[in-house]
C-alpha cells in the first residue's frame, strides 16, 4: 500500500470562477452534502427510468437493505480511521449468522451471544496481529478471514442436521416493519449510528482513533498505549460485523456460508465513498452511512435497469471509481 | 567592481497552494562563481522557491532564467540535465538500494562520486552497502558527492548542515568554496547566521513569500539580515540576547527532580550520571551521534537501557513505555515535529492528546473544559490560530509551539527538549527560549539538547557535554562559550585524557 | 520474517508427520473412492458429498472416501483429480466445474482403470459416466408449470443464478424453450441473483416495489427468500417456482390456505450417491449402465392432490430451510435418511 | 507508519559496531530470502514423497500444472508490491486473458495461436497500464482503484465469453501440459522459468528494475534522484498486467478452455503466495522467486491433504493459518528486535 507522502503530482491551474470555487470549498468542507445530493440524483434517476418506483415502500425497503451493509461499514469505518482495513468482516458476519442459526436449540439469546463471541474471537486475533505484532492489517485480516471462513466450513460439516433456523426476533429485526413502513432494523441501526457518530467526535476513544490514524508514532510518544486502542477497535469492528451478520440473516431467514461475501468489497467501498481516508485520520461514520445507502440504491438502479450482468458489473465498478476520483479531486 | 555574469535569475515567481499564498513575488539573482545565501523566517517561502527552481512543482507566475534562457522544469531530472541540482536536508537516497545502485539511479558516474567522497575525506565507503544501514551524516555527504558528480552549474544546499557535526559541516563548506572557485554557483540555505556570514558572498532575504533585500557579506550585515528577515520591530527584540534568569543560582539544598545514575546502553551510553534540580535548565551539548539521542529516548521511556537507574524526586522509576515517563512527570519534545503532531487534526486535538492516555478517559469528553484548557495554553504561547482546523497548514515554528502547549496544558515536572529550535526562525526561537526560562522560573526543570552551541549560554543554567556516550565535561552556563563546548564535544578535554 | 518462517515450517512439519502416521493404516481389497468438488460452503454440494459418503457406507464395499473439496475453477479441479489418481482411488465421483476442460485427465484416469462418474453436471469425455439432473429440463418443467398455471398469459420474472456458470445457462435454455410455446407470457425482468440469499431478497423486493405488474416468479433455487419478500411487500401471493428446498416445501404447504400456489422442481443432491452406486456396479461388473443417465426432475406442486401429498411426505420442519428434500435417487441409492444426515463415510 | 524517518535511526554507524555478529546477520539478511523458499519447497516435496512414496513424474506434472497460473498471479502481484502498490485486479485480468485466448484460438492453428498469445500478452500489459494510469492520474489509493477495476475487468471477461467454452490447438496446450524434455520435467516448469526469466532478468539487470525498487522503497527520495515516479508506477502495473496475461494463457493451456469466472480465485491466492514468499507489502524489498516458489508450496497443501485423506475443508483453514502465522511471527521477531 502506498505510504502517505507529499504528492509529487501537479495540480491543473484553476480555471474556475470564484463562485464555483466557493462552491468547491463548501463541498470540500461538507462532503456529506455532496453525497446526499448524489443520492438524490440516483433516486431521481430511478424514478425517471421506472416512473412510479419511488414510493414510501421502496424507500423503506432500500433503507432496510442498506442496514446490514451500513452496519458492516460501521466496523470498517472504525478500522479505516486508524489507517487499517478489515477484510474479515464478511467471514465474521457469515460465521455469526451461521452460528446463530445452528445454535438456536440453546435458546435465541444464547445463540446471539455465541454469534457475538465469534466476532470477539476473530476481532481479538486481528487486534493481536495488528496492534501487538504490527502486522499489516490487509494481510492479517485476509488471513483471519480465510481462517475463520475455513473453520466455519469445517463446523458446517458437523452441523448438517442441526435443525438450523432463524429465531423469530432476529427475523423480525431483519425483515420486519413497524406500521408497514418503518423497517425494524433501523431501530438497531439508527441508535448504533448515533452512538458511533457521537463516540467518534465526543469521546476520548474516538479522538484516539483519529489520532492513531493520523500519526501512530506521535501517539506512542505522547504516552498512549496504541495497542490497547487498536485491539479494542478491531474487536469492536468484528462484533459490529457480527451484528451486521445477524441483521442479514434476519432478512434472508436462512444462512449459508456465502451469506455476507457479497458485502465485503461494498463495505470498504461505502466507507471510501463516505469520505474516510484509507490512510486514516480523516472521515467519519456519517459519510459511510450515506455511502452504504448510495451503494444499495445503485444496486437497485442496476436491477431495475435490467442491463446484462457484465454491463452491471462494469457500471458498478466504474461508478465507485468515479465517486472516489471526484472525492480525491475535492479534498486533494 | 566588475559584475560577474548572472547565471540564474528568478523573476517575480508566485505560487499558491489552495488558499495559501506561499510565494508572492520572489526574486533571486545568482552570479557564476559565488556562494549565495537564501534566508528567511519559517514560512517565508524558501523551500517553495527551491522546489520551483528544481522542478518539483511549477510556479503559477514569474520566470526562471538560466544562463540567459528562460526555463520551466517539469521534474528534478530535467533541472539536473540543465545543470541545477539540489541537496536536501534529508538525503535523497533510496534506503533499500545499495550506494552504487543509487548512483546508477541518478545516472551519475560512480568514479566521480568516489572521487568527491575522497576529497571530503571519506573515501573508504563500501559501495555495496545498503543505504538503510548507513548513518545519516555520512549519507548527507554522499548525497552531496552525488550532486557534485553531475557537475551542476547551480548547486542548491537546503539546510544541509542542520544536523551535521561541525567537522563534517566544515567539509561541506570546503566543497562549496571549491565549487565557487570552479566558477559555478552555490545557493546555500541555512538558519545559522554564523555559517552564512563565514562562507557566503551575498544573501537574499525572503519574507512572507517575497524578496525583501539582498546584502553583501560585510561587517554588520548580520544585523541587516536579521532586520530584513523579521521586519524592524521584532529585530530589535531579537537582538536582546540574554534571557531573563539565565545563570541564576539554584538553591543546592533542594532535592533533584531528576537524577540519572550510571546509565549504560550497549556501546552507546556509558555510566551516565547527572542530576537536575527544580527550576534548573540543564543544557546538553554534543556533536551528532554521541549518545544524546539515546539518552533522551531512555529518559522519555521510548527505549530501555541496560544498566543504571533513573530517580524522580528521589524515587527509583522504571519506564516500559513513554506513558510511564509522562506519569512520572517527564515529558518529551522531539526534534522532528512530524514525530509529535497529528498533521491532519486541529490544534485543539493536538494539545489535548495526552489527556487520553488512560482507558478511563476513553469515555465522553467535556468539550467546554477541554477548550478552556487548550485555549489558555494557546494564548500563552501566542500560537497563530488562523489555520487551526488542520495542523499541517501551520508554520514550523507554530507547530513546535503546539507541542510545547500540549505539555504545558497537561503539566509536567521535567521537560526533555531535544533540539526544539531546529529549523525555526529567529523570532520563534527567542519566544521558545524565553518560554523555557519562564517555565524554569515557575519551578520546572528542563533538560535541553541543542545543536547550536551558542544557544547553551542563552537559555541554560548549567551545561554538560557528551562525547562517545559519556559525559566528558560539566560547567556553569556562563563559562560555556562556543570554544570550550566545541573542544569538549570533540573529546578534547583534560579529564578524558586523564582517564585514558 | 525468515527466522520466523523457519520456526513455523518446522512446527507445521511435525504436526503433519504425526497426522500422517495416524492415517497410514489401509484396509485391503475394498474400493477407495475419490470425490472432487469445487464449490464449498454450499448446502446442496455438501448434501451431495454426504450422499456419496452414505452410499459408500451402505454399499459395504468401500474402504475409504477421499474428498478433494475447495472453492476453485477447472485448473484446480484438474490438479485435484490428478492427485486423486495418484492417491490410488478406484472410483472418482466428481461434480465437474466444466464440460470440456477435464477431459484429458478423465482419459488418464480411465486408462488406469478408474471408473469416473460425473454427477450433477455433464462432461463430454466418452470414458466417463454421467449421471446428472437434467438442468435444461429443470428450467423447462418449472417454467411450463408456471406458464400453464397463469393460463398462458402474464408477466413473469426469471431470477437466474450466476452468469457464466453452465447450470445457469442450461436452466435458462429450458426456460426459454418453454417460453417459446407461450407467446403471451412476458419476461419483465431477468436478474442474476448470484445464488446469494440477500441479493435475491433485495432484487425481489426492488422488483416488487418497482410498480411493474408481476404475475409469477421463476427462481433458480433461491425460493423461500423470494416468498418471504412477497409476504413482506404486502402484495398478494403470486405463484413461485422453486426447488425441493425444505423451507420452500414448507411454505408451499403452509401458505396454500392463503392462496399461495407454486411448485418445487426437484434437483436431488443425491445424484452423488447414485453416481457412486453406478460406479460400484461397473467395478463389480454387476449390471449394465448407459454412459449417460439423466435424472428427470419431478414437479411437486401444491395445487394437485398428488403434488401436495408428495410435498407433505418430504417436508421435515427440523431441517435447514435450504436442505434439499429429494434425498434419494431410485433405483440407485440404498442408504437411509439417517445415514445421509449423519454424513459419515466408511 | 513513519517509514525511513531519518531521525529515527541513531547515527550508530559512527561507532565501531559489533563485528562478527552484525556481519553474519547481514549475510543472513542477504542470502536467506534467496535460499529460504527453495529450501521450504524442498522440505515440502520431501514430506510429500514421504507420505506418498509413489510420488513421481505424474505428480510432479500435477504440481506444475496446478501451480502455473498461481505462480504467474504471484509474479504479477510481486511487481506491483515491490513498487509500493497493490493490485487487487490480478484475478480479473487473468480471467480476461483466459477467455480472450480460448475464444480466439478455438479454430486457430499453432502458429496463429502463438501470434494470438503475443497479442494477448500485449493486451494484458495495456490493461495493466490502464490500471496504473488510473492510480497515478486519479490519485485515488491503489487499493480502491484496483478493487473497482477488478469489478470492471471481471465484467469485461463476462462480455467476451458469457459461459465457459472455447479452446486452443493441442500443440499450444502442450506448451504447458506436455513433457517434452524428460518425463519428470514438465513443460509447465520450463515455461514458467522461461517466461519469468525473460521478463524479470532484463528488468533486474537493467535500469527499469532499479526504478521499480527505488520507487517502492522511498518515493520521495526516488523522485529527488530524478526518477519518474509516476511512469515507474505505471510500469509496475504494466508488468503486473503482462504477468496476469501469462497467468490467463497458462490457465488456457492447463484447462484447454476459457472460463469467465475461473480467474477470480487468483487475486487472493496470489496475495497469499506473495506474503508467504516473503515479500513485504511496504515495497522496495523482495524478489520474484519467493512468491513463485510459494505458489508451488500452496499448491502442495491440497495435494497432501488428499494423500493424507484429511477433511479437505481444512485446506482453507491451513492456508489462512499459514498466512496469519507467517505474518504474526514476522511481526513478533520485529517487535523483539526493536525492543533490544
Amino acid at each position: 500500500m502506498s505510504a502517505r507522502i507529499p504528492s509529487t503530482g501537479r495540480r491543473p491551474p484553476s480555471v474556475l470562477g470564484k463562485r464555483s470555487r466557493d462552491l468547491l470549498v463548501f463541498l470540500r468542507d461538507h462532503t456529506i452534502v455532496a453525497l446526499v445530493l448524489l443520492l438524490c440524483i440516483f433516486v431521481f434517476g430511478i424514478e425517471l427510468i421506472r416512473p412510479g418506483t419511488v414510493t414510501p415502500t421502496w424507500l423503506s425497503n432500500s433503507l432496510q437493505f442498506a442496514a446490514p451493509l451500513g452496519i458492516l461499514a460501521a466496523g470498517q469505518t472504525l478500522v479505516m480511521l486508524t489507517g487499517g482495513i478489515d477484510l474479515s468482516v464478511a467471514s465474521v458476519a457469515t460465521g455469526a449468522a451461521y452460528l446463530l442459526t445452528t445454535n438456536v436449540s440453546l435458546g435465541g439469546f444464547a445463540a446471539v451471544l455465541i454469534a457475538l463471541a465469534f466476532g470477539v474471537i476473530v476481532g481479538a486475533l486481528n487486534g493481536i496481529g495488528v496492534a501487538l505484532l504490527q502486522v499489516q492489517p490487509l494481510v492479517m485480516t485476509l488471513g483471519t478471514g480465510l481462517m475463520s471462513g475455513g473453520v466455519m466450513i469445517v463446523y458446517s460439516q458437523k452441523m448438517l442436521a442441526s435443525q438450523a433456523r432463524v429465531p423469530g426476533f432476529i427475523q423480525a429485526l431483519g425483515s420486519g416493519k413497524l406500521w408497514g413502513v418503518a423497517p425494524l432494523d433501523l431501530f438497531l441501526w439508527v441508535p448504533l449510528a448515533a452512538l458511533l457518530i457521537f463516540g467518534l467526535s465526543r469521546t476520548g476513544f474516538g479522538r484516539l482513533l483519529y489520532a492513531i490514524g493520523d500519526n501512530r508514532l506521535a501517539c506512542h510518544l505522547t504516552g498512549i498505549r496504541v495497542w490497547r486502542i487498536l485491539l479494542v477497535n478491531y474487536i469492536l469492528c468484528s462484533v459490529v460485523a457480527a451484528v451486521g451478520g445477524l441483521v442479514l440473516v434476519g432478512s434472508t431467514n436462512a444462512a449459508d456460508l456465502g451469506l455476507a461475501d457479497v458485502y465485503l468489497l461494498p463495505s470498504v467501498a461505502a466507507v471510501i465513498i463516505g469520505g474516510t481516508s484509507i490512510f486514516g485520520g480523516r472521515g467519519g461514520y456519517g459519510g459511510s452511512i450515506v455511502g452504504a445507502v448510495i451503494l444499495t440504491v445503485l444496486t437497485s438502479l442496476l436491477t431495475l435497469l435490467d442491463v446484462p450482468e457484465p454491463i452491471k458489473q462494469i457500471l458498478y465498478g466504474a461508478i465507485i471509481l468515479v465517486l472516489a476520483a471526484a472525492y480525491a479531486r475535492l479534498t486533494g | 567592481m566588475t559584475e560577474a555574469a548572472t547565471l540564474l535569475e528568478i523573476k517575480n515567481v508566485a505560487k499558491r497552494f489552495g488558499s495559501v499564498k506561499a510565494l508572492r513575488s520572489a526574486e533571486l539573482r545568482v552570479r557564476a562563481g559565488e556562494i549565495h545565501a537564501l534566508m528567511g523566517a519559517n514560512g517565508a517561502g524558501k523551500s517553495t522557491l527551491v522546489k520551483i527552481i528544481t522542478g518539483v512543482f511549477p510556479c503559477d507566475a514569474g520566470s526562471i532564467v538560466l544562463a540567459g534562457v528562460a526555463r520551466n522544469f517539469r521534474s528534478p531530472a530535467e533541472a539536473r540535465r540543465a545543470g541545477i541540482v539540489s541537496v536536501y536536508q534529508d538525503p535523497a537516497l533510496v534506503p533499500d538500494l545499495t550506494l552504487s545502485q543509487n548512483m546508477r539511479l541518478a545516472r551519475v558516474p560512480l568514479e566521480s562520486v568516489t572521487g568527491y567522497l575522497a576529497e571530503m575525506g571519506i573515501g573508504k565507503v563500501d559501495l555495496s552497502a545498503y543505504v538503510r544501514d548507513l548513518p545519516q551524516p555520512i549519507l548527507r555527504l554522499i548525497d552531496l558527492a552525488r550532486a557534485l558528480a553531475s557537475e551542476p552549474k547551480v548547486l542548491l544546499l537546503d539546510e544541509i548542515t542542520a544536523a551535521l557535526p561541525s567537522d563534517m559541516a566544515g567539509k561541506v563548506f570546503e566543497m562549496m568554496r571549491r565549487w565557487r572557485e570552479r566558477g559555478h554557483a552555490v545557493i546555500f540555505i541555512s538558519h545559522r547566521m554564523a555559517e552564512v556570514s563565514a562562507i557566503c558572498d551575498r544573501t537574499t532575504v525572503l519574507r512572507d513569500g517575497a524578496t525583501v533585500g539582498v546584502t553583501e557579506t560585510a561587517s554588520g550585515s548580520q544585523e541587516q539580515i536579521v532586520s530584513l528577515m523579521l521586519g524592524t520591530d521584532i529585530a530589535k527584540a531579537a537582538q536582546s540576547v540574554a534571557q531573563p534568569g539565565v545563570g541564576q543560582s539554584i538553591p543546592k539544598d533542594e532535592p533533584p527532580t531528576l537524577e540519572v545514575r550510571g546509565m549504560g546502553l550497549r556501546n552507546l551510553l556509558h555510566d551516565l550520571s547527572f542530576s537536575l534540580r527544580p527550576g534548573e535548565v540543564l543544557g546538553v551539548a554534543a556533536l551528532e551521534g554521541q549518545g544524546q539521542d539515546e539518552l533522551f529516548d531512555c529518559l522519555a521511556g521510548v527505549r530501555r537501557f541496560d544498566s543504571g537507574t533513573i530517580l524522580v524526586e528521589g524515587k527509583e522509576v522504571h519506564f516500559r513505555h513513554p506513558g510511564d515517563a509522562i506519569k512520572a512527570g517527564l515529558v518529551f519534545v522531539p526534534a522532528n515535529r512530524l514525530q509529535a503532531l497529528l498533521q491532519q487534526r486541529a490544534i485543539r486535538e493536538n494539545v489535548a492528546l495526552p489527556m487520553f492516555r488512560s482507558p478511563r478517559s476513553w469515555g465522553p469528553l467535556s468539550m467546554a473544559r477541554e477548550r478552556e484548557r487548550v485555549q489558555s495554553a494557546v494564548t500563552r504561547l501566542q500560537i497563530d490560530t488562523r489555520a487551526e482546523a488542520e495542523l499541517r497548514r501551520l508554520s514550523g515554528g507554530n507547530q513546535q509551539k503546539v507541542v510545547l502547549a500540549r505539555w504545558i496544558s497537561h503539566g509536567f515536572k521535567t521537560l526533555l527538549c531535544f533540539d526544539p529550535t531546529r529549523g525555526i526562525d529567529v523570532g520563534t526561537k527567542r519566544q521558545i527560549y524565553s518560554l523555557i526560562r519562564e517555565l524554569a522560573a515557575a519551578g520546572s526543570s528542563i533538560l535541553l539538547f541543542t545543536s547550536e552551541l551558542p544557544e547553551i549560554r542563552l537559555a541554560c543554567d548549567r551545561a554538560i557535554v557528551m562525547f562517545a556516550g559519556r559525559i566528558v565535561n560539566e560547567m556553569p552556563a556562563r563559562e560555556a562559550d562556543e570554544a570550550t563546548l566545541l573542544l569538549s564535544a570533540h573529546g578534547l578535554v583534560p579529564r578524558v585524557a586523564a582517564e585514558a | 520474517m525468515r527466522t520466523s518462517s523457519k520456526l513455523l515450517y518446522a512446527s507445521l512439519f511435525t504436526i503433519l508427520l504425526s497426522v500422517a502416521g495416524a492415517y497410514s493404516a489401509r484396509a485391503a481389497d475394498k474400493y477407495v473412492v475419490g470425490v472432487s468438488n469445487t464449490l464449498i460452503g454450499n448446502g446442496w454440494r455438501e448434501e451431495m458429498i454426504c450422499s456419496i459418503k452414505a452410499q459408500a457406507l451402505a454399499s459395504g464395499v468401500v474402504s475409504k472416501v477421499i474428498v478433494a473439496n475447495r472453492n476453485a475453477g477447472p485448473a484446480e479441479q484438474i490438479s485435484d483429480l490428478r492427485n486423486l489418481i495418484s492417491a490410488g482411488v478406484n472410483v472418482i465421483v466428481l461434480n465437474p466445474s466444466d464440460r470440456e476442460a477435464l477431459n484429458p485427465v478423465i482419459k488418464q484416469a480411465a486408462a488406469r482403470g478408474i471408473v469416473v462418474v460425473a454427477v450433477d453436471q455433464a462432461v463430454s469425455a466418452p470414458e466417463a459416466y454421467v449421471l446428472s439432473n437434467d438442468q435444461v429440463d429443470y428450467g423447462k418443467a418449472g417454467a411450463e408449470w408456471l406458464f400453464k398455471h397463469l393460463n398462458g398469459k402474464g408477466n413473469v420474472v426469471e431470477m437466474r443464478g450466476i452468469d457464466g456458470v453452465p447450470a445457469d445457462a442450461d436452466r435458462h435454455k429450458g426456460f426459454t424453450e418453454a417460453l417459446a410455446n407461450y407467446p403471451n407470457i412476458k419476461v419483465v425482468a431477468m436478474p442474476f441473483t448470484g445464488w446469494a440469499l440477500n441479493k435475491s431478497a433485495q432484487q425481489a423486493k426492488d422488483l416488487l416495489a418497482s410498480g411493474k405488474q408481476i404475475d409469477g416468479i421463476w427462481t433458480s433455487g433461491l425460493d423461500a427468500v423470494v416468498v418471504d419478500a412477497i409476504q413482506t411487500s404486502g402484495k398478494p401471493l403470486m405463484p413461485v417456482i422453486g426447488a425441493d428446498n425444505n423451507g420452500f416445501v414448507g411454505q408451499l404447504i403452509t401458505l396454500k390456505d392463503k392462496g399461495f400456489a407454486g411448485a418445487a422442481v426437484t434437483n436431488p443432491p443425491s445424484v452423488g450417491g447414485a453416481g457412486l452406486a453406478v460406479a460400484l456396479d461397473v467395478l463389480q461388473k454387476k449390471g449394465d449402465h448407459p454412459k449417460v443417465i439423466k435424472i428427470t426432475p419431478e414437479v411437486w406442486d401444491n395445487t394437485s392432490d398428488v403434488g401436495l401429498a408428495t410435498l407433505k411426505r418430504n417436508y421435515d420442519p427440523k431441517l435447514d430451510p435450504y436442505y434439499s428434500m429429494d434425498y434419494t435417487v431410485a433405483p440407485y441409492t440404498t442408504y437411509t435418511k439417517d445415514q445421509l444426515l449423519a454424513c459419515k463415510g466408511p | 507508519m513513519v517509514r525511513n524517518d531519518p531521525s529515527e535511526k541513531g547515527a550508530t554507524g559512527f561507532l565501531p559496531s559489533g563485528g562478527a555478529r552484525v556481519a553474519s546477520m547481514r549475510w543472513a539478511g542477504r542470502y536467506l530470502p534467496v535460499i529460504g523458499m527453495p529450501l521450504l519447497l524442498a522440505v515440502a516435496l520431501l514430506f510429500t514423497t514421504w507420505i506418498h512414496p509413489s510420488f513421481g513424474a505424474f505428480d510432479i506434472q500435477s504440481l506444475a500444472l496446478g501451480a502455473l497460473p498461481l505462480a504467474f498471479a504471484a509474479a504479477a502481484q510481486t511487481c506491483v508490491v515491490i513498487s509500493g502498490g497493490i493490485d487487487l485486479s490480478v484475478g480479473s485480468l487473468i480471467a480476461v486473458a483466459n477467455v480472450l485466448a480460448a475464444s480466439t484460438m478455438q479454430h486457430a492453428d499453432f502458429r496463429q495461436a502463438l501470434l494470438l498469445a503475443a497479442g494477448i500478452l500485449i493486451a494484458g500489459a495495456i490493461s495493466g497500464a490502464i490500471n496504473g494510469a488510473i492510480v497515478v492520474l486519479s490519485r485515488i489509493p491503489d487499493v480502491v482503484v484496483t478493487l473497482t477495476t477488478g469489478f470492471i475487468w471481471g465484467g469485461v471477461a463476462l462480455l467476451i465469453m458469457e459461459k465457459p467454452g472455447g479452446g486452443a490447438p493441442q500443440q499450444f496446450l502442450d506448451l504447458a501440459a506436455g513433457t517434452t524434455l524428460a518425463p519428470w520435467l514438465p513443460n509447465a516448469v520450463i515455461l514458467l522459468i522461461a517466461a519469468v526469466a525473460v521478463v524479470w532478468i532484463p528488468l533486474k539487470l537493467g535500469r527499469a528494475g532499479l526504478l521499480v525498487y527505488a520507487v517502492g522503497s522511498d518515493r520521495v527520495a526516488a523522485f529527488r534522484s530524478g526518477v519518474g515516479v509516476e511512469t515507474t508506477r505505471i510500469l509496475a502495473y504494466t508488468l503486473s498486467g503482462l504477468f496476469s496475461a501469462m497467468g490467463g494463457l497458462a490457465l488456457t493451456m492447463t484447462t484447454a478452455i476459457g472460463a469467465p469466472l475461473a480467474g477470480v480465485y487468483y487475486t487472493l491466492s496470489g496475495l497469499a503466495a506473495l506474503v508467504i514468499g516473503g515479500v513485504s507489502l511496504t515495497g522496495g524489498r523482495g524478489g520474484i522467486s519467493g512468491p513463485v516458489l510459494a505458489a508451488f508450496v500452496l499448491t502442495l497443501i491440497p495435494t497432501d491433504l488428499i494423500f493424507l485423506n484429511i477433511d479437505p475443508n481444512y485446506g482453507q483453514v491451513i492456508q489462512g493459518t499459514l498466512i496469519v502465522l507467517v505474518v504474526m511471527l514476522g511481526g513478533f521477531v520485529t517487535v523483539l528486535r526493536n525492543r533490544k
